[in-house]
């Protein structure tokens, strides 16, 4: 049985969400947004995948697996929506640069 | 447990589902008449709220109900950790929530008749609407989460749904990339809290909040759920989105997201924090210190904090807009700041005058986006300023949405103010700093009289610029050659206007058959229910 | 036996409704509505005094009090529980009075006529629900429930600063509401009642300790200063006085001012005896204050409206000081100096009106030797101010007298200042009065007509009132006294 | 250290260089190759994991599908497929936030335990019928969202007749 | 008038009080027990009536004079305007003088006394169109307004004085009630705190200062003259202006003054006396020189009343209510004839007015103290009167000495007015050719010219000296005319008679020519006819001084107590704006600020809630 330090997961998964954020911070392009989120939402998922490797009780463990699986599909859905959106903002303006969209505002 | 053992007692949900498949049906072939669409949606919504209302034991439709009594506000046994329970305050929810569907399914049917994607629309409606009745059901985080989910994921393609404009794809595209922010944060929190108590049960959440075996990690996971669930309830800081999404959105799809699917953060923030909220524990000192640890008042006070901040920032925000559906973006924003009041202190008398807030603002701005949704059908623009003398051109119209902007600012006679009064009453009730919660609430509402009073005048005491510019239809889709009915309003609209209206009054005047179980709801909630 | 007041009510609110609907017959409607109003009370006012047996008392000492479940919460009992007792029958008999006098004072007003009476209708029934209510819900409800046609009688009407000075009413006194529901509240819940009946509260609240009885005496004071209204917080008084149409400044003046009084009186004084007690300096204070600033402000004051306006904040400071006396004489002159200036100054702004559209101008100063033109307007406008300098004979004398007596058996030599400034009050009215009414015309265009019936007849009822109350006070004091508070015997 | 700690390391610093310069160059098409590898990285530290199921899960929804809709909504977005991405600042407020959310996180780790941990591994028969039996409703979650998603994202990419 | 006669002829033939409490105007019942509050036994305030040897002199001289004014104004005032008003207000008035004469106590005599003031303020102001009317009715009503607060304020005095202490159903039941038998009730009670009871005093002195035009509240008196002149003669000079005198006379008798106020009283009338007979000393006016001889005059009454010799006082009241409505009738029936108050513009009309040259003469007389004229015996008693206290009030010696100088002004102002009006050739050819009016108004000329003659000789009356010898049982007549007292009269008429001829040899004798300019001692002139400036002061405290105050205060209202509410209002506006800027519109600063949000959540429950719930508790 293997042994891994569950603070390092922990620093790792922190790490990625500070990257994952500071992309959707500083990115204005709508798909390198998406890969930003989906970055984080990575994160997310990898915490609930270590913390159920780690889990004292392996009913609960197997929880956090099973919500992983769900993530995964819920991530890859989402993105779905997202470029969905891209593509009609980008036929509606022929850009998808947030920059650009800031008529709302005020 | 079997599929169709779980099924059974989910009978609104099974109702709204169904109604959706069937649009979706008809959309493929063929049938795509809004009229059509609009009524089979009215009447599942309304079945669902019927059944909902029959099973919160309002005796005349004792036929209808759904729930074995002896599923509703049982407490799961210990060990079991379902996905979903029945308690009565999700009930009360659940009704709300249709209310508000309801009311802007109603009002869509005065939408311009040559619009396309009538079915898409109710369908999202629909499903947006299964995802918050199953918000009210939840008992799990992970499902509280993904049917939060469901419903953000149809109102963003709602919000730009017309796509062929600029706004309103513009719109969507704000709301989907905060929005996805902000479930990743709900989920990157929930992961801490299941990492530091090993579990995503409500129940057990609640019951292990006590032994914080890791108070900052447990600490970290619940401030980045806030930050998550913030998001639709637009709490300040994490409210900048909805200003610009409910300006942009269609009337009716604001209506909807202000009088509905933001209901369902409050909901889901009553569900979350009522554990750490009611967990109190002498001792004081710092969560790095190891020592025993006061979770309850510290979540309070943040709670607190922020609701202090939403209401104030929301109001001063709205001081000065000159756009309508931007002020009545952040009135929203600043009503949210009230309802968090409620689970910040916990107490049952608190939620129920949280819970009584919400509806009300259900009817007061689902009402209100609804009117602007009138007005801009017969042809008033944006600007505050271009409703001068509505009072005298639209005087009906003008009276509802005095109605509906004197119960937002808590003007007795109306439902906005009964639900201020026992929110604030529960607030001075909890004593303690929540006396000064209840004064900064009443403040912030005073506050607000000005941006209202200011509406009011606009509409009553200024001339009209000159007569209405001639025209038909909506403002969004292209115009429409068919006159509406009901004056150009539409007679949907007009109904769902009159509904509120009427509702806001009647309940202003007389709250009790609606109060009265919502505080037994909350009264359960607070005692065993998740 | 039947509950009267809701009755009353009933009748007022069918009335409004009516009114609001009724179209070009609207003011018909609401003279009616306004005469069953007067009749109703007129029959309050002589059973309570004449026949004690007819006043049902399901709220020991109010008569007509009847109540009934509104909201029952675990935590918080709120009941419709109305009635009334001498304090309150005088002031909802100037209620009456003055609703009939505005609608026949307007009887030709022609822009939107069924808002314009269902409006005052419906101020009346707010300021009647505050007189009536034995609830804290029910007391703020009707408390705010004035605010609101009182803003759209001010914002639509008249003046052309009418909409500024509309917000800055509705704001500033909806604030102060708010802060007095905070007092309210903490009031019910830190004394331990569950129920927001008056009778509960004022049983319960003075068993609070006095540090906390001083805090929350201190938020109701706020909150029914600003009503009062007191200075400083009284700029939106001549704001709103001056752009209104004569029937709000009318309802403002004789009603809405009197709600502060009156909710200080029941709500304040009589629930947080201790608190008042330590608060006194600062009411006797403010009430000073008000009164001195009220008066030296007036003289210098060229428009009548706004000159009135501030002669209102002086008479106010002495209903203030009257209640900071804490004894039965003042709260005695408190509701006689209320009853007066109600009607007084209802009339002193009619005439204002009344001089507005007969000259164009409120300017003192433009116009001049009124009376030859005008007798009868002049008439009322030498009637009003006499009254309002305390005339004997005329209904302010009983009452300031009374408030001056019981200031000096409280307060000693201190009654000097409001003595004194009774001089400066004269001051402004006689010279007022020599500018306008006397001298050799001026500003008084030809061909001009005296006052219409239906004004005259509006003021004429107020002229009337203030002589019959000024000859015979005994009328309002044995009603006033027969209530169950301060040293009253009660009946 | 043991060879899993070195592995893991490996992975960890391959995980956050990747992200990293996925969003960092300004080439789109490198873009998706970083994220590509992002993903399999991921998937590499579920095996490492003793979560198999998840590594395969990974590998193919998310290295294979969602890559896949990345890169098609970049070429449907781009005029040319080699198309740069402005250049756009990297800002001394967003990197604090994201520096400091990373910190914030930090604090935590100090409670945790300091040594090594075991892991417990799960058999994929156990997730599968733990899923589809009591935690069913999650899935018929996510097929709602799906039905959701996809609606939604057909209507809105779906050319509109004028 | 008859009725008033009749209770006179009761009142000297049975003297006594008689009351007859009507009703009870206003009442606070006795608190219940446990609640004792100010006024144990309740409050009541009764309105009743109160016959006594005081009213019934006063009755006399209200219904006779003011019958034959009404007389006179029949004729008098035929040519004007308003008449209804002017008898509406006159009745008024007569109706309210008697009240207040009648009345029963404190409460009921304020509210009469500020009845007959509004009366005399709509008279004074009878010629409202004529903006000197307008200006004189205004001030009357002010100045006797700041006597009529501090009258209130001595009511409030008294009251505590004596109202808390007397027994059962005495004074605080009743209020301030004229008591029956008060003396003994008086004598009974200990006098209370004796400083309340000197400043109760002052603060009566002060009212009866304000409606008798004593110094320094004077000013008005000249100025009414603006009113008809039937309204001056009976308003301005025989009733309302007495009332003062009387308040004080009732005073003293139910209530009682302390010796300083005596003091005060006995010097305010001495230096009243003095001062305004030298201000009538230059008047031009016909009028204005019977105005200011009123004053003086009243302080005479005054005078009497503080020195104790309240009858004596009001015996003067009544002789000088008779020569002096004589005179002012007569000067009206003159301006009446020539359409002038100006002396100077008129002369020799004794020849075409023989019968009002000798009203106005036997007027003059009366007042000069000439005997057997009225006027002699009442003052000449209330000289001997002050002169027999001197010895026990050596600090009275000042005032009796300038009221004895009095005397000679006295004759010399009213025979400078007499001699210019009447003697020597008409002045003015611009004037009409005056001549008598018709019996309207010479009745009330003669027949008040009779009551000048006789009046003071009706000391010889049994009855009439039994009224005056037991009115209010405080002090009469002297009783014996001694050596003293006889010189005393002699040298008093001596100054009067010294008065007349000097009169005449100025005016009479045709060695000067009579123009304003003409009289010596130009300087002196200037500054009494500017009435030492005293007039001037109040108009600057009116119009500079408090109005002044008054915009200052407006100002500050307005932009400084409402500038504060907008600079709120502003202050509320630019944060709005300020706030509105972070709303750019760009997606990833709303998403920025969700990270920020996020990092002040976790602060917020990491460190700061914690901190604070440690430091202030939970809840």
């Amino acid at each position: 049985m293997t042994a891994l330090p569950l603070g390092g997961f922990l620093a790792l998964s922190s790490a990625l969400l500070g990257v994952g954020l500071f992309g959707i911070l500083t990115r204005r392009n709508f798909v390198l947004l998406l890969i930003a989120i989906e970055i984080a939402m990575n994160a997310a998922i990898l915490n609930f995948v270590y913390f159920a490797a780690f889990a004292p009780v392996p009913a609960l463990g197997l929880t956090g697996q099973e919500i992983a699986v769900v993530l995964i599909g819920f991530a890859a859905t989402e993105v779905a929506v997202g470029l969905a959106i891209v593509l009609a903002l980008h036929r509606l303006r022929g850009s998808i640069n947030v920059a650009q969209a800031t008529d709302l505002n005020g | 447990m079997s599929f169709a053992g779980t099924v059974g007692p989910l009978v609104p949900e099974v109702i709204v589902l169904a109604a959706a498949l069937l649009v979706f049906l008809l959309d493929v072939a063929g049938a795509r008449r809004r009229e059509l669409v609009g009524a089979i949606s009215i009447a599942a919504l309304a079945g669902a709220l019927l059944v909902v209302l029959a099973d919160l034991g309002f005796l005349p439709l004792a036929a209808l109900r759904g729930l074995p009594p002896s599923v509703l506000n049982a407490v799961p046994a210990a060990g079991s950790a379902p996905l979903y329970t029945f308690g009565s305050l999700g009930l009360v929810f659940q009704g709300l929530f249709l209310l508000a569907a309801l009311l802007v399914a109603t009002a869509s049917l005065s939408r311009a008749s040559d619009e396309r994607g009538a079915p898409i629309y109710y369908g999202l409606l629909l499903l947006a609407t299964l995802g918050m009745l199953l918000v009210a059901l939840a008992s799990d985080l992970i499902f509280l989460l993904l049917a939060i989910e469901v419903t953000s994921l149809a109102t963003y393609v709602l919000v730009g749904y017309t796509r062929r404009d600029a706004r309103a794809l513009e719109a969507a595209m704000k709301f989907y990339i905060v929005g996805a922010l902000s479930s990743t944060l709900s989920f990157f929190g929930a992961s801490l809290l299941f990492g530091a108590y090993g579990t995503t049960n409500l129940y057990a959440l609640r019951a292990v909040a006590g032994s914080v075996g890791y108070p900052v990690l447990a600490l970290l996971g619940y401030g980045i759920l806030l930050a998550g669930l913030a998001f639709k309830t637009t709490l300040v800081p994490f409210h900048a989105w909805a200003v610009d999404v409910y300006d942009g959105a269609p009337h009716e799809v604001s209506a909807f997201l202000a009088g509905g699917t933001k209901k369902i953060g409050v909901f889901a923030l009553f569900l979350v924090f009522l554990g750490p909220v009611l967990y109190v524990k002498a001792g004081g000192g710092s969560p790095f210190s190891g020592a025993p640890f006061d979770l309850g008042p510290t979540v309070q006070l943040t709670l607190a904090v922020l609701a202090v901040v939403t209401m104030t920032v929301g109001n001063v925000l709205a001081l000065l807009q000159a756009e309508m559906k931007r002020m009545l973006a952040y009135s929203s924003i600043s009503q949210a700041g009230y309802m968090l009041i409620g689970i910040a202190i916990g107490t049952s008398p608190a939620l129920a005058g949280a819970t009584l807030q919400v509806a009300a603002h259900v009817l007061m701005k689902s009402g209100a986006f609804l009117v602007v949704a009138a007005a801009a059908a017969i042809g008033v623009g944006p600007k505050i300023v271009d409703w001068q003398g509505l009072g005298t051109r639209r005087p009906w119209l003008a009276v509802a949405f005095a109605l509906m902007l004197l119960s937002l600012a808590g003007v007795p006679l109306t439902v906005g103010f009964v639900s201020k009064f026992v929110l604030f009453s529960a607030a001075v009730q909890a004593r303690g700093f929540f006396v000064w919660l209840a004064v900064a609430g009443l403040l912030n509402s005073a506050l607000s009289v000005f941006y209202y009073a200011r509406v009011l005048k606009v509409i009553f005491f200024e001339p009209a610029p000159g007569p209405l510019p001639a025209r038909a239809g909506d403002v969004v889709g292209a115009a429409g050659p068919t006159p509406l009915g009901a004056g150009g309003i539409g007679y949907g609209r007009a109904v769902a206007i009159g509904v509120a209206a009427v509702l806001i009054v009647a309940i202003g005047l007389y709250p009790q058959p609606i109060l009265g179980p919502i505080q037994s709801a909350a009264a359960h909630f607070v005692a065993g229910g998740a | 036996m039947l509950p009267l007041v809701p009755i009353v009510l009933a009748s007022l609110l069918a009335g409004t409704v009516a009114t609001f609907l009724a179209g070009r017959w609207a003011r018909w409607v609401a003279l009616a509505t306004s005469a069953v109003f007067l009749a109703e009370v007129g029959g309050m006012f002589l059973s309570y005094s004449g026949w004690p047996g007819y006043n049902a008392q399901s709220v020991p000492g109010f008569a007509e009090s009847v109540s009934y479940p509104w909201i029952r919460l675990p935590w918080m009992q709120v009941n419709f529980t109305v009635g009334v007792d001498g304090i309150s029958l005088v002031l909802i008999l100037l209620t009456a009075i003055l609703q009939i006098a505005t609608v026949v004072y307007s009887w030709k007003e022609t822009k939107n006529p069924a808002a314009y009476f269902g409006l005052v209708s419906l101020t009346c029934l707010g300021s009647f629900g505050v007189f009536v209510a034995l609830d804290v819900l029910l007391f703020f409800l009707f408390w705010e429930a004035v605010l609101v046609p009182m803003f759209f009688l001010i914002g639509v009407w008249r003046g052309p600063r009418r909409r500024y000075a509309a917000l800055k009413f509705f704001v500033y006194t909806h604030v102060a509401s708010i802060v007095m529901l905070v007092g309210l509240l903490a009031t019910v819940f830190y004394s331990g009642a569950t129920s927001l009946d008056f009778s509960a509260v004022a049983a319960a609240a003075p068993g609070l300790s006095p540090v906390v009885q001083t805090f929350l005496f201190l938020a109701l004071f706020f909150g029914f200063a600003v009503k009062f209204p007191i200075v400083p917080f009284h700029t939106w008084l001549p704001d709103a006085h001056v752009e209104a149409p004569t029937g709000g400044s009318v309802l403002l003046a004789g009603l809405l001012l009197k709600l502060g009084g009156y909710g200080l009186i029941r709500w304040a004084v009589e629930v947080l005896p201790a608190g008042f007690l330590h608060d006194r300096p600062i009411v006797f204070a403010a009430a000073f204050v008000s009164i001195a600033w009220g008066s030296v402000v007036s003289l210098a004051q060229r428009d009548l409206k706004r000159m009135v306006a501030f002669s209102s904040i002086n008479h106010m400071g002495i209903v203030l000081l009257a209640i900071g006396l804490d004894s039965s004489l003042g709260l005695l002159a408190a509701v006689l100096l209320m009853f007066a200036h109600g009607i007084v100054s209802a009339l002193l702004f009619m005439s204002a009106g009344t001089v507005h559209h007969t000259f164009g101008t409120r300017d003192i100063p433009a116009i001049g030797g009124i009376t030859p033109a005008t007798p009868a307007l002049a008439t009322m406008i030498m009637a009003g101010a006499l009254a309002s300098l305390g005339l004997p004979a005329l209904i302010g004398f009983p009452a300031e007298f009374t408030a001056l007596l019981a200031t000096w058996n409280g307060l000693g030599y201190l009654v000097l200042l409001p003595l004194g400034i009774l001089v400066v009050t004269a001051a402004f009215y006689i010279w007022m009065m020599q500018r306008m009414l006397f001298g050799p015309p001026r500003g008084v265009p030809l061909g001009i007509h005296d006052v219409p019936w239906w004004e005259g007849v509006g003021m004429g009822l107020l002229v009337a009132v203030t002589v019959l109350f000024g000859i015979l006070p005994g009328l309002l004091v044995n009603v006033i006294t027969s209530s169950p508070v301060k040293g009253f015997p009660g009946t | 250290m043991s060879l899993p700690e070195i592995a893991l390391a490996l992975l960890a610093a391959v995980a956050i260089v990747t992200a990293a310069s996925a969003l960092l160059v300004r080439e789109l098409v490198h873009t998706i190759l970083w994220i590509g590898i992002f993903f399999v990285d991921l998937a590499a530290i579920y095996f490492l994991l003793e979560a198999p199921f998840l590594g395969v899960l990974q590998l193919g929804v998310y290295a294979g599908a969602v890559t896949v809709l990345l890169l098609f909504g970049i070429m449907v977005t781009r005029k040319r497929i080699f198309s740069r991405e402005a250049a756009t600042g990297i800002g001394v407020a967003p990197l604090a936030l994201a520096a400091l959310t990373v910190v914030v996180l930090a604090t935590a780790l100090d409670e945790l335990p300091s040594g090594n941990v075991p892991i417990q591994a799960y058999p994929p028969t156990a997730l599968s019928t733990d899923l589809f039996g009591a935690h069913g409703p999650w899935l018929l979650l996510l097929g709602l969202v799906m039905l959701v998603s996809v609606s939604g994202a057909i209507w809105l990419v779906r050319e509109g007749r004028e | 008038m008859a009725v008033g006669v009749l209770i006179a002829l009761g009142e000297s033939l049975s003297p006594g009080t008689y009351t007859d409490v009507r009703f009870t105007w206003l009442h606070l019942p006795a608190p219940p027990p446990g609640h004792p509050g100010a006024f144990p036994n309740g409050f009541s305030l009764v309105m009743g009536t109160l016959v006594d040897p005081l009213s019934a002199l006063m009755l006399v001289v209200v219904t006779v004079v003011g019958f034959l004014v009404m007389l006179y104004s029949i004729e008098y005032m035929r040519k004007e305007r308003g008449l209804p008003r002017y008898y509406a207000e006159l009745s008024l008035f007569l109706a309210a003088m008697n009240g207040l004469v009648l009345a029963d106590n404190l409460l009921e005599f304020f509210l009469f006394w500020e009845l007959v003031g509004l009366c005399s303020y709509f008279l004074i102001g009878f010629h409202y169109e004529r903006p000197a009317a307008a200006s004189a009715a205004k001030e009357a009503f002010l100045v006797t307004r700041v006597g009529d607060v501090m009258f209130l304020l001595g009511i409030f005095l008294y009251f505590a004085v004596y109202g808390a202490k007397g027994p059962g159903l005495g004074w605080a039941a009743s209020g301030f009630l004229f008591v029956q038998g008060n003396h003994a009730f008086l004598a009974g009670v200990p006098a209370g705190n004796p400083t309340l009871l000197t400043v109760a005093g002052i603060m009566i002195l002060g009212g009866a200062a304000g409606k008798s035009a004593q110094f320094p509240l004077d000013v008005w008196l000249p100025d009414a003259m603006e009113g008809p002149t039937t309204v001056s003669a009976l308003i301005h000079a025989a009733t309302m202006v007495a009332a003062g005198v009387y308040l004080l006379a009732v005073t003293s008798v139910f209530l009682g003054f302390t010796a300083f106020d005596s003091l005060l009283i006995v010097a305010l009338g001495g230096i009243t006396t003095f001062f305004a007979a030298t201000m009538a000393v230059v008047q031009p006016d016909i009028k204005r020189v019977i105005a200011y001889s009123t004053i003086s005059q009243l302080g005479y009454m005054v005078l009497a009343v503080g020195a104790g010799f309240t009858m004596v006082g009001l015996y003067h009241l009544f002789t000088h209510a008779f020569f002096k409505a004589l005179l002012f009738l007569a000067a009206g029936a003159v301006i009446h004839a020539v359409g002038t108050q100006d002396l100077f513009r008129m002369g020799g009309l004794r020849k075409r007015m023989p019968l009002t040259a000798a009203a106005f003469a036997i007027g003059g007389l009366a007042l000069a103290g000439i005997p057997p004229f009225a006027g002699f015996w009442s003052k000449d008693d209330l000289l001997a009167g002050v002169y027999s206290t001197l010895g026990s009030h050596p600090a009275y010696w000042p005032f009796f000495l300038l009221a004895f100088a009095t005397v000679f002004l006295t004759g010399y102002y009213i025979f400078r007015a007499w001699f210019l009006a009447f003697s020597g050739e008409p002045r003015d050819p611009s004037l009409h050719a005056g001549h008598e009016g018709p019996w309207e108004m010479t009745v009330p000329l003669v027949i008040l010219s009779a009551l000048a003659v006789v009046a003071g000789l009706f000391v010889y009356l049994p009855g009439f000296q039994a009224l005056l010898l037991h009115g209010g049982g405080v002090a009469g007549i002297p009783p014996v005319y001694g050596t003293t007292q006889l010189l005393l009269s002699a040298v008093g008429v001596s100054l009067a008679g010294g008065g007349i001829l000097v009169a005449w040899a100025l005016w009479g004798s045709g060695r000067i020519v009579p123009t304003p300019s003409a009289a010596p001692a130009a300087g002196m002139r200037r500054v009494l006819l500017a009435r030492y400036g005293i007039k001037s002061a109040y108009d600057w405290l009116g119009a500079t001084g408090v109005y002044t105050v008054a915009r200052a205060a407006d100002f500050f209202d307005r932009f400084v107590i409402d500038g504060a509410v907008h600079g709120f209002e502003r202050a509320f506006g630019d944060l709005s704006e300020r706030m509105r800027r972070i709303q750019t519109g760009l997606v990833s600063d709303y998403a920025s600020y969700v990270v920020g949000g996020l990092l002040v959540v976790a602060a917020l429950l990491l460190v700061v809630a914690p901190y604070l719930v440690g430091r202030f508790g939970g809840g």
